[in-house]
């Protein structure tokens, strides 16, 4: 029988190892697996590729990953915000690589990596530093650049809601990089807020289907990053 | 000029604000006109922000602001919502800008100084996606540089992007032939628009001020 | 105030232009839009590109569509089913062009117009005969074309419910190429089974958002193919 | 056959069978396996005909007939069904031949004649992208031409994509060294699988049948 239900946040992500590449999950705070990371920081792994749209703030969740020395490299469109000091000051210092890119083409590379496509064209970011050293190319009269689809080896991912098959739905906005990250993963790990029965979730509604998600894990209540935030806490 | 913007935007458009100034555009919305925004993080029907105290963290907006969501609205994830700017489905987009030039060109994302954190977020997939741009800023930086210039010397968020420009001191259409004053404020006269302006200007204001932007939208 | 609602099938479809490319919904007779298409027919339009899966069953919907002499060219997967006789006709007698496209590589193709993707590269189809011509580049040591995304004039799509703003929601799998096609298409026109109140809806089960959509018209009873056609029923 | 290949699809595994004798693996998973077929038209979670009466025409497999939904299925649409397919996520599809080749290319779509109307649906999608393809097939053609060759005279569906071949007669494995035959049929000689068949085969009986197949997937 399939059951992809993780019996903690440590045995979800034991098998991380050095040197991976980790998509995670988030916009801001909102959907961001605060418990996943926290627990990936207990685990240890370091050398790692992250991708994941923004950069983390103060000294919990991605902040703290990145601060505890375990990312050697960023992949995401905008890692500067409120409260982000984290990754500034080891950009500055130059321990840290960034690869800024669109937030829509970080998207849809990641689409395009979950949908075993290696290479597609976009209009994005055509006359400007960022597609510098990129292949141009012209299509009806307009220039595209070609951008690569990327794939991860784990995606930490949260979810509002997960069966035993790893369908999922989300939250309202939280849903945003989470689908296309479970895609674009070999392993993709989900902290869902409640697990239900496999009849618990209309098939029509659906918006992960199981056959993108490796493993799920229940975080009942998970943290708010604003909230810890707000509260001077620091992880671990 | 928020206002003025929003007189702008017909009835049925979908429309994406920038963060910042742009945002309040929202507030001025024309009665009888139903307006649908869009906002890139995975919300199409936003509405205005919500009551204190029932704000939730998983409802925000692109600045990361808690927002609302409005009858008809929908969820979806971040390849779908910038399918949408991308696949040229959001008829304007209200941005700011650090510098814009004669022919368009947008720098809104970087200093480019050595030292400075880049970080572009959706700006790029905005300015190429959708079909009609927008920039709402002051006329001037705060130095009193001009904004609207012959060449942008800050790195460029697109190239030949920008159909209109609204500021503190007036209105002005990017067109093929340059930049055309369409309108300008109270108590402002074309010849201070121009001086505080780094490009040439066309005085324009004889046409009536919504003749092309908004009929083939 | 948004109203997309069409006051009828006749309605919705004036303004198909002759030489209009067309994209029509359905996987077989699941979600084939057949009031709408009957509809074109009783319009006239002709010399029409039409983009679906299919070329239609018996002689009503599609194949009556092409019976009638007003396609010119058909983009599909597989113009071949049981009781499908119109365009194999008129395919052998030379009357009617044919670009055939790998199914998946059609739905990428729809997605990717709908999403400003001029084109992109995939696996499907290297080493075969519908390659030939194609360009061919290999990423990672693995060969693959590029294809090019496909948008169209019009879309001719069934949806279970729709709202005034034209979002959608689908039934089964109806569904197929619904989602796509509306996004590539100019002017996407819905035929709905049910028309339901803004708030009917939930804004996490949405499946098309309205940006998609330009018109719905509602068609409580729509018929079914197969039901058609073994009625022996043509059209018109 | 269609048993054997149940009997090769583990515990857990996302399968596609095509259309035809491919379907019958469905009714065939052993007791105590959960396999989760997929159809690509669509749904995730496909289940078995429905009761007579029941059946509903938008409820519909790739081969255009009823099904059902089983609990925890999916619905969606045909590029994120492709998605799945050509992304590389299903583990296993079968498929029918018309020929398959030593080094693994199959033939399955179109015999080439002029006025055949050329079709070919999903099949170079699920060979690009499944993990492994197994066939499902009668060893020869009706006419008794062997349908294993050494180089496939109909058009290819794909090269190098098949990975395990199930026939009447014998179980082969497409190797980096050639046709490896896995079992043969009660009754069967290994001469008699290699006389009728358009390529040479070894005689690998000996390594356990299940070896190669499902442990890496």
């Amino acid at each position: 029988m399939i059951n992809k239900r993780a019996a903690s946040v440590a045995a979800a992500v034991a098998d991380i190892h050095d040197g991976a590449t980790v998509m995670i999950g988030g916009f801001g705070e909102a959907g961001s697996p605060i418990e996943l990371i926290h627990a990936l920081i207990d685990h240890g792994a370091r050398n790692l590729t992250v991708v994941s749209n923004n950069t983390g703030s103060g000294r919990v969740g991605l902040a703290a990953l990145i601060a505890n020395g375990q990312v050697a490299k960023m992949i995401c469109s905008y890692p500067r915000s409120t409260n982000s000091m984290v990754f500034p000051e080891l950009y500055r210092k130059g321990c840290i690589q960034l690869e800024l890119v669109p937030q829509g083409t970080l998207a849809e590379r990641i689409r395009a990596g979950g949908a075993g496509i290696p290479a597609f064209f976009t209009a994005t970011s055509v006359g400007t530093v960022l597609a510098k050293g990129k292949e141009l190319r012209s299509f009806s009269d307009r220039d595209y650049v070609m951008e690569y689809g990327l794939r991860a080896d784990f995606a930490l991912v949260k979810a509002e809601k997960a069966d035993r098959h790893g369908n999922l739905v989300y939250n309202k906005t939280a849903r945003n990089f989470g689908p296309i990250m479970c895609m674009a993963a070999r392993t993709a790990i989900v902290q869902a807020k409640e697990f239900v029965e496999v009849a618990g979730i209309d098939p029509e509604n659906v918006v992960t289907p199981g056959i993108f998600v490796s493993r799920v894990v229940v975080v009942a209540q998970p943290a708010q990053e604003s909230q810890l935030v707000k509260e001077g806490r620091c992880y671990p | 000029m928020a206002r003025l913007v929003a007189a702008d935007v017909p009835d049925g458009a979908y429309v994406n604000l920038g963060i910042g100034i742009p945002e309040l555009v929202a507030q001025f919305v024309p009665d009888g006109r139903e307006v649908i925004f869009q906002t890139e993080n995975g919300l199409l029907g936003m509405g205005p922000a919500p009551v204190l105290g029932t704000e939730d963290p998983e409802l925000i907006n692109a600045g990361k602001k808690a927002v609302t969501a409005i009858s008809g609205a929908a969820y979806f994830h971040h390849a779908d919502s910038f399918a949408m700017i991308r696949g040229g489905h959001i008829d304007i987009c209200v941005l700011g800008a650090m510098q814009v030039s004669a022919e368009g060109d947008l720098a809104n994302w970087s200093t480019g100084e050595a030292d400075a954190i880049p970080a572009v977020g959706g700006a790029m997939d905005l300015v190429a996606g959708v079909k009609k741009i927008f920039i709402l800023t002051e006329h001037t930086t705060k130095a009193g540089e001009p904004k609207i210039v012959a060449c942008c010397t800050y790195p460029l968020t697109g190239k030949a992007v920008v159909d209109r420009i609204y500021t503190n001191l007036a209105i002005i259409d990017v067109t093929a032939e340059g930049l055309a004053v369409r309108e300008v404020a109270p108590g402002v006269s074309f010849a201070e628009v121009q001086e505080k302006t780094g490009a040439k200007l066309t005085d324009e204001r004889q046409i009536p001020k919504t003749s092309g932007v908004n009929k083939d939208l």
